[in-house]
C-alpha cells in the first residue's frame, strides 16, 4: 500500500537522518553478541520486574531479564525476519512480475488479474493459519510473510519490464536470438534493480510489522528468543503494571519503522527526481 | 449588470516592465528583464522557443507562477496597479474578470469530473453572483459565438465527450465568458490537430475582436503570429530581443535571432528545400552568458557580445531590438 | 462486470477448497482435549462429522450443503449449541459496523489531512500533518490500542474500557483500527493532490479567479480521490486483519476472534463459515470499488464504452 | 417539517445503531447483580456436554443435581434429593427426591434423572429402542463407570439399558447400584454430567434447547440472555424449590477470554469478579493495598507436571527421569514465577485433598530438589555432566505461564545437569494431539481432580489409560489401585493408594511434578458475601448475596 504513495520528504536530510538511524540499529544488532551485555535469557526471579535504572537501562521483565539486552537481541530477530521475509517477497514478486511483463498480452492480463484478486484478500489470515496449523517455525514465518508481501513488487516489476521490453537494446538483443532467460537476466534485471531496491526498503517495515502482529497473537518466534514484536506483546498486557515493558520496545519498533519508511520514500523521491529532472 | 459597468470603465494597457524572475538553485534569472506592452483592444504576439520564458511571462501576469519562483525585480502593471504586489484576493478578483487565459493543452485543462456547464458558469455564479439560469444563457451564447455545435449538449457533457478542438473552443468561451479586458493565450493551438488549428485560432481572434479585448498570443510559430497579430515580440533566453509591428518584423527583422527564425520557418510559397537552421540550441538557464545569450549561435557575433549586455535599440513606432551589431545597419 | 463476478465466484471456490484441505492436513482436531473424552464418544463424534472419510469426500459433502438454500454452514464443532451461522451472524454485525466506522474515520480524517499536507506542500504544516499520519504506519495497533485505552478509559475515564455495550464502546477501537488506513489514505491523497495542484486543471480553475478553497475542494479533490477508491478493497482486507488485534484488546465479540479461536480450537465448520463470510465480503467490496471507480472516473468510463 | 425531519433522523440513527450488534447494558436487574469475568466462551450449556470449569460455573446456576455443594466445605448437601440412603455394602444408593418443578412449572421426577443419565451413556450415533431421541457424546461419560453396567453400555458392549444399575421405584425415588463401594459417589452426583435435563424441551428443540428463550432448567437461576463471544446472563428462577435462599437477581458471565483484558475490566469497574489472574502482575497488585485485598489464591485440587515419554531413550531410563526431576528447583518456581501461593510438588497428590486418614505427603522423602543426586544419577545413566545427552524437546501449549516455567526449567537443567533442551511452543490442540499420539519427549501437562478422592489423581496413570500418554505402565501400580478399589477399610485403602503414589512419583517417575495449583481470582472486596475460598474453586451462586 505504501508503495503507491509518496512522502513530503524531498529534502535529503530526512533521508540522511533515517539512514544514520538505521545504520545505528543495524550495527548494534550485528554487534550485539560482542557487546558486554547481560545474557538476554538469564532469569533473575528474585529481582523480578524493575523500572529502568542505571543498572538496567531499559529495566527488567517479570522474570528479571535485562530488557536492554533482550531488545538488542530482539533487533537481530526482527531485522532478520524483515530482511528474509522481504527477500522472499522480492524473489516471488520479481519473478512473477518479470514473466508477466515479458510475456505481455493475455498471460499478462491473467497474471495481473490474479494479483488484483489476491490484493483484496485478508492475506494475513493465511499466515495465521499457516502458523497455527503448521507450527511457528522461523521458516514458516519467512515463507508466510514473504508470500503475502510480493503483490506490489510484482506490479512494479511488471510495469518496468513492460516499458523496457520495447527499448532498442532489448529489441536488438531479441533480434540476435538470445534466449529469454539471458535477456531477462542481462538486460532487464539490471534495469529494474533500482525500483526493486526502493520498494524492498518499503517492504521491510511492513514485514516487521506483520511479524509483530503475529507475535501479538502468540504466533511469532519461539521462546526464549524474542523479537520486538513478542517483547511488545508480552509487555502490552502488563501496560498498567510495568509500562516500560511495552513503551521501550514499542518506541524502538515505531521509530525504526518510521525510519525505514522515510528512508524508502526518500530513496524513491530521489529516484523519481533523477528520472524526471526538473 | 456588473458587466455593463465594466464596459464603461476606462481600459488601460497591460505592461510588463523589466520583469525578472529566478528559481531557487539557479544562479541566473530565468526571466531577465522582460518588457512588453499589451494595449487595450489590440493584439500582441509573443514569439519564442520552448524554455525562452514566454509562458512564464504570461503566468506571471496571471499570478499563477510556480510557488518556488522568486520575483527579483520589475513590474507588471495594469494602469497604476502593480499586479505582482497585489495580495492573492485582489489578484483573484482580476482573473476571469479583467484577465482571461487560455492554455496550451485543452485535453488536460478542463476538469474531467465536472460538466462543461458547471465549469463555465462557475465564475459567473460564484463571483458575479449571477443566478444559474441566467449564467447558463450567457454560457450558451459564448459557446455559440465560439462555434460549438449543439451548445446545449456541450454544456451538459463532460470534457472527455468532446474533441480536442471543441475543448479548446470551450476553454476560449470559458476564458471570455465574463468579458475580460485582456485574453492571454499561451500556445492555444499547439496541442491541436493541424486540421483544427486554423478554426480554433479564427474563433480566438474573432472572439477577441468582438469583445474588444487586448489579446496576447504566445507561440513559437513566427508565421502563425505573423498572420494574426498587430504587434510582435521575440523572446530568447529570458529576454525580449526584438519587438515591433508585425509587418516590420516579418519584412525587416533586425535581430539576428529573428532573422534566423524567419529563415528557418517553412513557407508555402518560395523554393522547397532544406531550410537553413540556426546552429546550436538555446542555452540552459545557468549556461547563459552575461552578455547576449544568443551570441554563441550568432553568425554575426563579436567577441564583446558574450560579455556585454546589448542595449535596447529603440525604433520608435517600429519597436526596437537588442543587438549592437545590427544596430549600425539601418 | 460479469467476468469479474465470475472470477469472484471462482476465487471464492479456490479459497474454500484451499482452506478446507489446509485445515484437514493440520495436526490436531476439534476433539483433542486436555482430559480425554471416552474413546467411544470420540469415535462416535468423528463418525458423525464424517472426519473418518477421505478429505475430498468431506469437501464434496460440505459444498453440497452450501448449495442448499439457505446454505447449510453446519453446526459449530466446539460450540455445539449453535450453528455456525448463529455464531457468525451477530459477530459479522459487530465487525462490519466497527470496520465501517474505522473506514469512515480513516477517510473523514485521512482525506483532509492529505489535502492539508498537499496544500501546504513542503511547509511545516505539511510535515507535521504527515508525521501525525505516519504514526499510523509506524505505531502498531497493539501498542496504540492499550495506550488509548489507558489514557481515555482508565486514566481519564471518558470512555468505556472495553466490550461492546453501546456506541461509546465503538470510539477507541474504531480509532485504533483507523490509524493505519488513515495514514494510507492521507498519503494517497497527499501524493495525488500534489500532482493535481501542479496540474493544468487547477491552473484553469485559478485563472477563472476562483477562490483557493473552491479550487482545492471542487476542482482538485475529486481527482485526488480517484486513487483512494481502488485502495478501498485492500483497505477493507487490512481492516479485517487489523480487527483481530483490536477485538482482542477491547474485548469485542467480532468476527476476527471467531476466526482465530476457531482455528486454534480446530472448529472446522466455524473456520470454514468465517472464511466464507470474509471472502464474500471482500470480493463484494472489490466489485463495489471497481464499480465505483467506473462510475466516478469519467476516463475509466469512457475507456470502457 | 423540522420535527418530521428530526423523527426521520432519529429513526435512522436508531436503525444504524441497532445494526451494530451492541450488547446493551448488562445489568438490567437492579443492584443485586454479580458480573463475573468467566474467561472463556462456554462450549455448551448442556450439562451432559460439559468439559470445562467455565461451563460448570454456569451450570451450577442453571441446574441442580441430586445433591449440591456446600459453599464452604464443598461437602455434598441435599439438592433435589432431600435425603439419601447408602446400603451397608456401600453399593446401593437411594435418593429421595423432594417435590420440585422445572422452570416452566412441569414437575421433575426420578424419570428425568434416568433420562438424563441414559442420554449421557447412550453411545452417540446409535439409535436404540427406547433410547433418548438424540444421543450426545458426553466427554465425562466415564465418570458414570462406577454404576453397574454403565461402562459396558456406553461402550456399546451391552445393548440393553436395563443392564445399567438404575431403578425408579416411584416418581420421587432413584435407586443406583454401584459396581463397588464408592464413597465419592455423593460428590459425583453434584457434577454437571449427573444433572437432570428437561426431556420435553430437549427432544423437541434438540440442539437448540440451550438457547435463551428456549432453555428450561431447574436450578436457582434460569437463562436470560446469551451472546456468544460477549456474555451470558442468568436471572433468578422463581420456581426454584429454595427460591427464598437465592438473593442475587441476576448473574452475568462475561466471555472475555484474555485474563489481562478481564483485569482491566475489573479495574474499570465493569466486572466484580475475575476468575483468574496473570501471575506476572502479582508483585504490582500485591504492592497496592486495595488490589492486594481483592486478590485471592486458595489451593486448588490440581497438579502441574511434565510428562516424560518413556518410549524414547534416554527417557526410558528411570535414572534419567529421576535426575531430571531432582534437578528442578520447584520452590524457586513457585516462589518467583507462579508466585500465587502454589505449593512446590514432590508427589501428584495436592495437599488440599482431604482424606481420612490424612494423606502423607511425599515431600521430604520423594524426589525433592537435589542437584547432587541429580548429577550422580545422570552420570550413572551414562551422561556424566550431561555429556552425550541428546537434545530433547520440551513442548508446551502457548501460554504466558507455561512459557515462563519452561524457560526456567530449561535454564535449571542447563545449570545443574549441563544438558540442553529445546522448547517447543505449540498451540493447544496441536500440543494435545501430539501428546496423545506420543509424539513428544517432554510435555507439559496437568491434572485436575474430578472429585475429592485420591483415586482421581492415580487412575489416569493406569497402564494404557487414555490420559496416561507417557507409555509408562506398571503392573504393581495397577494392582495397588485394583486392591484399593475393593478395600472397604478406609485406612487400608489410603495406605494402598499411597504406595501407588510412591511408585508413580518416586520409583518410576514418568511424571515430573512441578507444583500444586492455586486458583487465583480477583473479587471486589466488601461487595459480596457467600463466596468462600475452597479447593475446587466452586462457588454455588445460590448462596452469593450482595452486601449493601
Amino acid at each position: 500500500m505504501s508503495g503507491a504513495v509518496s512522502l513530503p520528504i524531498r529534502k535529503s536530510w530526512t533521508l540522511r537522518v533515517s539512514f544514520a538511524f538505521l545504520l545505528l540499529v543495524g550495527g548494534l544488532a550485528l554487534a550485539t553478541p560482542y557487546l558486554d551485555l547481560a545474557d538476554p535469557d538469564a532469569q533473575n526471579l528474585e529481582l523480578g520486574p524493575t523500572a529502568p535504572s542505571t543498572e538496567h537501562w531499559f529495566g527488567t521483565d517479570p522474570l528479571g531479564r535485562d530488557l536492554l539486552s533482550r531488545t538488542l537481541y530482539g533487533a537481530r530477530i526482527s531485522l532478520l525476519v524483515g530482511l528474509v521475509g522481504t527477500a522472499v517477497a522480492v524473489g516471488i514478486g520479481v519473478l512473477y512480475g518479470m514473466l508477466a511483463g515479458w510475456w505481455g498480452g493475455r498471460a499478462d492480463l491473467l497474471m495481473m488479474r490474479v494479483v488484483d484478486l489476491l490484493y483484496g484478500l485478508p492475506y494475513m489470515f493465511f499466515v495465521i493459519v499457516l502458523m497455527v496449523w503448521f507450527g511457528r517455525s522461523m521458516i514458516n514465518l519467512f515463507i508466510g510473510l514473504g508470500a503475502v508481501s510480493w503483490l506490489t513488487m510484482a506490479r512494479i516489476v511488471r510495469g518496468q519490464v513492460l516499458s523496457l521490453r520495447g527499448r532498442d537494446y532489448v529489441l536488438a538483443a531479441r533480434a540476435t536470438g538470445l534466449p529469454t532467460r539471458v535477456i531477462l537476466r542481462k538486460h532487464i534485471l539490471p534495469n529494474i534493480a533500482a525500483p526493486v531496491l526502493v520498494y524492498a526498503t518499503l517492504t521491510v517495515p511492513r514485514v516487521m510489522l506483520e511479524e509483530a502482529f503475529l507475535s501479538f497473537l502468540g504466533l511469532g518466534v519461539q521462546p526464549p528468543a524474542a523479537s520486538w514484536g513478542s517483547l511488545i506483546s508480552e509487555g502490552a498486557v502488563l501496560f498498567r503494571e510495568y509500562p516500560w515493558l511495552v513503551l521501550v520496545p514499542g518506541a524502538i519498533l515505531s521509530v525504526t519503522l518510521l525510519a525505514l519508511n522515510f528512508f524508502g520514500d526518500g530513496l524513491r523521491d530521489r529516484m523519481a527526481a533523477e528520472d524526471h529532472p526538473a | 449588470m456588473s458587466r455593463a459597468k465594466r464596459v464603461s470603465a476606462p481600459v488601460l494597457d497591460l505592461v510588463w516592465d523589466d520583469l525578472r524572475l529566478r528559481f531557487p538553485g539557479q544562479k541566473n534569472p530565468v526571466l531577465d528583464g522582460v518588457g512588453l506592452r499589451l494595449e487595450a483592444g489590440r493584439t500582441l504576439g509573443l514569439l519564442g522557443e520552448s524554455g525562452s520564458g514566454k509562458s512564464l511571462s504570461t503566468l506571471a501576469a496571471l499570478g499563477l507562477l510556480p510557488r518556488s519562483a522568486i520575483h527579483v525585480g520589475g513590474t507588471i502593471r495594469l494602469g497604476d496597479t502593480d499586479l505582482l504586489s497585489l495580495d492573492a484576493r485582489a489578484r483573484r478578483r482580476l482573473l476571469g474578470a479583467t484577465l482571461g487565459a487560455v492554455f496550451q493543452d485543452p485535453s488536460t485543462a478542463l476538469n474531467p469530473y465536472l460538466t462543461v456547464g458547471f465549469q463555465m458558469s462557475e465564475g459567473l455564479r460564484r463571483i458575479d453572483g449571477i443566478p444559474g439560469r441566467e449564467a447558463r444563457e450567457i454560457c450558451l451564447e459564448a459557446l455559440e459565438t465560439c462555434r460549438i455545435r449543439e451548445p446545449r449538449r456541450a454544456l451538459r457533457s463532460r470534457p472527455h465527450e468532446l474533441s480536442g478542438g471543441e475543448k479548446q473552443r470551450v476553454l476560449i468561451a470559458m476564458a471570455t465568458v465574463r468579458h475580460p479586458d485582456f485574453l492571454l493565450a499561451d500556445e492555444p493551438t499547439t496541442a491541436l490537430d493541424v486540421a483544427t488549428r486554423g478554426a480554433v485560432l479564427e474563433v480566438l481572434l474573432e472572439r477577441g475582436h468582438d469583445l474588444g479585448m487586448g489579446l496576447l498570443l504566445v507561440s513559437h510559430d513566427i508565421f502563425l503570429l505573423g498572420e494574426c497579430v498587430e504587434q510582435m515580440a521575440v523572446m530568447y533566453a529570458g529576454r525580449i530581443v526584438e519587438s515591433g509591428p508585425t509587418r516590420r518584423l516579418l519584412t525587416s527583422p533586425r535581430h539576428p535571432y529573428t532573422r534566423g527564425l524567419l529563415a528557418a520557418a517553412p513557407r508555402l510559397e518560395g523554393p522547397r528545400g532544406r531550410l537553413p537552421e540556426i546552429p546550436g540550441h538555446p542555452p540552459a538557464v545557468d549556461e547563459r552568458l552575461p552578455g547576449c545569450p544568443f551570441a554563441p549561435r550568432c553568425s554575426l557575433a563579436l567577441p564583446s557580445c558574450a560579455q556585454e549586455r546589448p542595449a535596447w535599440v529603440s525604433l520608435g513606432e517600429e519597436g526596437g531590438f537588442a543587438c549592437p551589431v545590427t544596430e549600425t545597419e539601418g | 462486470m460479469l467476468t469479474r463476478l465470475l472470477l469472484g465466484v471462482l476465487t471464492l471456490l479456490a479459497i474454500l477448497v484451499a482452506s478446507f484441505f489446509l485445515q484437514r492436513i493440520a495436526p490436531g482436531g476439534p476433539f483433542d482435549l486436555e482430559r480425554d473424552m471416552p474413546e467411544a464418544a470420540r469415535q462416535a463424534l468423528i463418525r458423525e462429522w464424517g472426519l473418518d472419510r477421505p478429505v475430498p469426500e468431506q469437501l464434496g459433502l460440505y459444498l453440497k450443503g452450501l448449495c442448499r438454500f439457505p446454505p447449510d454452514l453446519k453446526r459449530s464443532m466446539v460450540q455445539p449449541d449453535y450453528t455456525v451461522w448463529e455464531i457468525v451472524g451477530p459477530r459479522l454485525q459487530v465487525s462490519a459496523s466497527l470496520g465501517f466506522a474505522a473506514l469512515c474515520i480513516a477517510l473523514v480524517l485521512g482525506i483532509p489531512l492529505g489535502v492539508l499536507a498537499a496544500v501546504h506542500d513542503g511547509k511545516m504544516a505539511d510535515r507535521v500533518t504527515m508525521l501525525v499520519a505516519l504514526t499510523g504506519v509506524a505505531v502498531p495497533a497493539f501498542v496504540l490500542g492499550p495506550l488509548l485505552k489507558w489514557i481515555f478509559a482508565l486514566e481519564l475515564g471518558w470512555l468505556p474500557e472495553s466490550r461492546w455495550v453501546g456506541p461509546a464502546n465503538m470510539v477507541l477501537p474504531a480509532f485504533t483500527l483507523a490509524a493505519l488506513p488513515l495514514a494510507t489514505a492521507a498519503r494517497l491523497v497527499r501524493s495525488e493532490m500534489g500532482t493535481i495542484l501542479r496540474g493544468d486543471v487547477v491552473r484553469t480553475a485559478r485563472s477563472q479567479g476562483l477562490s483557493e478553497r473552491r479550487v482545492v475542494f471542487v476542482h482538485a479533490l475529486p481527482g485526488a480521490l480517484v486513487p483512494v477508491i481502488p485502495w478501498l478493497g485492500p483497505a477493507t482486507a487490512s481492516l479485517v486483519t487489523g480487527s483481530v488485534v483490536v477485538e482482542r484488546i477491547f474485548d469485542i465479540p467480532g468476527l476476527g476472534t471467531t476466526f482465530i479461536d476457531g482455528a486454534f480450537n480446530r472448529d472446522y465448520t466455524l473456520v470454514m463459515g468465517t472464511v466464507i463470510v470474509y471472502s464474500i465480503l471482500l470480493i463484494l467490496m472489490n466489485l463495489l470499488t471497481d464499480g465505483l471507480l467506473v462510475l466516478l472516473d469519467p476516463r475509466a468510463r469512457s475507456a470502457r464504452s | 417539517m423540522r420535527r418530521a425531519g428530526r423523527t426521520v433522523g432519529s429513526v435512522i440513527v436508531a436503525l444504524v445503531l441497532g445494526s451494530c450488534g451492541f450488547t446493551g447494558d448488562l445489568s438490567r436487574f437492579g443492584d443485586d447483580v454479580l458480573v463475573m469475568s468467566n474467561l472463556a466462551e462456554p462450549g455448551s450449556l448442556d450439562p451432559a456436554l460439559q468439559s470445562g470449569v467455565e461451563e460448570q460455573r454456569i451450570t451450577l446456576a442453571l441446574f441442580e443435581g441430586l445433591l449440591s455443594y456446600d459453599p464452604k466445605t464443598l461437602r455434598p448437601r441435599p439438592g433435589l434429593a432431600e435425603r439419601w440412603d447408602v446400603s451397608r455394602d456401600g453399593k446401593t444408593w437411594t435418593f429421595h427426591l423432594r417435590p420440585s418443578t422445572w422452570s416452566d412449572g412441569r414437575s421433575l421426577t426420578s424419570a428425568d434423572f434416568v433420562y438424563a443419565w441414559r442420554r449421557v451413556l447412550d453411545p452417540p450415533g446409535t439409535h436404540r429402542e427406547g433410547s433418548a431421541d438424540y444421543a450426545v457424546a458426553s466427554p465425562y461419560a466415564d465418570l458414570m463407570d462406577v454404576i453397574v453396567g454403565a461402562r459396558k453400555y456406553r461402550r456399546g458392549e451391552v445393548d440393553d439399558f436395563a443392564a445399567v444399575g438404575l431403578a425408579t421405584p416411584d416418581s420421587q425415588t432413584l435407586e443406583v447400584h454401584l459396581e463397588q463401594a464408592t464413597p465419592w459417589f455423593a460428590d459425583l452426583v453434584c457434577f454437571p454430567t449427573f444433572m437432570p435435563v428437561p426431556r420435553h424441551v430437549v427432544e423437541y428443540e434438540r440442539e437448540r434447547w440451550t438457547h435463551a428463550g428456549v432453555m428450561i432448567s431447574n436450578g436457582p437461576f434460569v437463562l436470560d440472555e446469551r451472546r456468544p463471544g460477549a456474555f451470558l446472563r442468568v436471572r433468578k428462577n422463581p420456581r426454584y424449590w429454595d427460591a427464598e435462599t437465592v438473593r442475587l437477581e441476576s448473574l452475568v458471565y462475561l466471555s472475555t477470554d484474555r485474563v489481562d483484558t478481564a483485569l482491566d475490566q475489573y479495574l474499570a469497574g465493569e466486572s466484580d469478579w475475575v476468575r483468574g489472574f496473570n501471575p506476572l502482575k502479582a508483585r504490582a497488585w500485591r504492592a497496592d493495598p486495595e488490589l492486594g485485598r481483592a486478590l485471592h489464591a486458595p489451593d486448588y485440587l490440581g497438579t502441574y507436571f511434565l510428562r516424560f515419554n518413556v518410549r524414547r531413550p534416554p527417557l526410558d531410563d528411570v535414572r534419567v527421569r529421576q535426575a531430571l526431576t531432582l534437578a528442578v528447583d520447584r520452590e524457586a518456581i513457585t516462589r518467583n514465577l507462579t508466585a500465587m501461593g502454589e505449593k512446590p510438588a514432590t508427589g501428584i497428590m495436592p495437599p488440599c485433598l482431604v482424606t481420612d486418614p490424612p494423606w502423607r505427603s511425599l515431600r521430604g522423602r520423594g524426589l525433592d530438589h537435589d542437584p547432587h543426586r541429580a548429577r550422580a544419577l545422570l552420570a550413572a545413566a551414562g551422561f556424566p555432566a550431561g555429556k552425550g545427552f541428546p537434545l530433547l524437546t520440551y513442548s508446551f501449549n502457548s501460554d504466558v505461564k507455561n512459557r515462563a516455567i519452561a524457560e526456567a526449567i530449561q535454564a535449571m537443567w542447563k545449570d545443574v545437569l549441563g544438558i540442553r533442551v529445546e522448547l517447543l511452543n505449540r498451540e493447544k490442540r496441536v500440543h494435545l494431539a501430539r501428546e496423545r499420539a506420543g509424539d513428544y519427549d517432554i510435555s507439559r501437562g496437568s491434572w485436575i481432580g474430578d472429585f475429592n478422592d485420591p483415586v482421581t489423581f492415580l487412575d489416569f496413570m493406569r497402564s494404557g489409560a487414555g490420559n496416561n500418554r507417557t507409555g509408562w505402565s506398571s503392573r504393581r501400580f495397577d494392582e495397588l489401585l485394583d486392591a484399593a478399589r475393593t478395600e472397604s477399610d478406609s485406612a487400608q485403602r489410603i495406605a494402598l493408594l499411597q504406595a501407588a503414589e510412591e511408585i508413580l512419583m518416586v520409583d518410576e517417575a514418568p511424571l515430573l511434578p512441578i507444583f500444586h495449583f492455586t486458583t487465583a481470582y480477583v473479587l471486589r472486596p466488601g461487595r459480596f458475601a457467600g463466596i468462600f475460598e475452597n479447593a475446587r474453586d466452586l462457588h454455588p451462586p445460590k448462596f452469593i448475596r450482595r452486601l449493601p
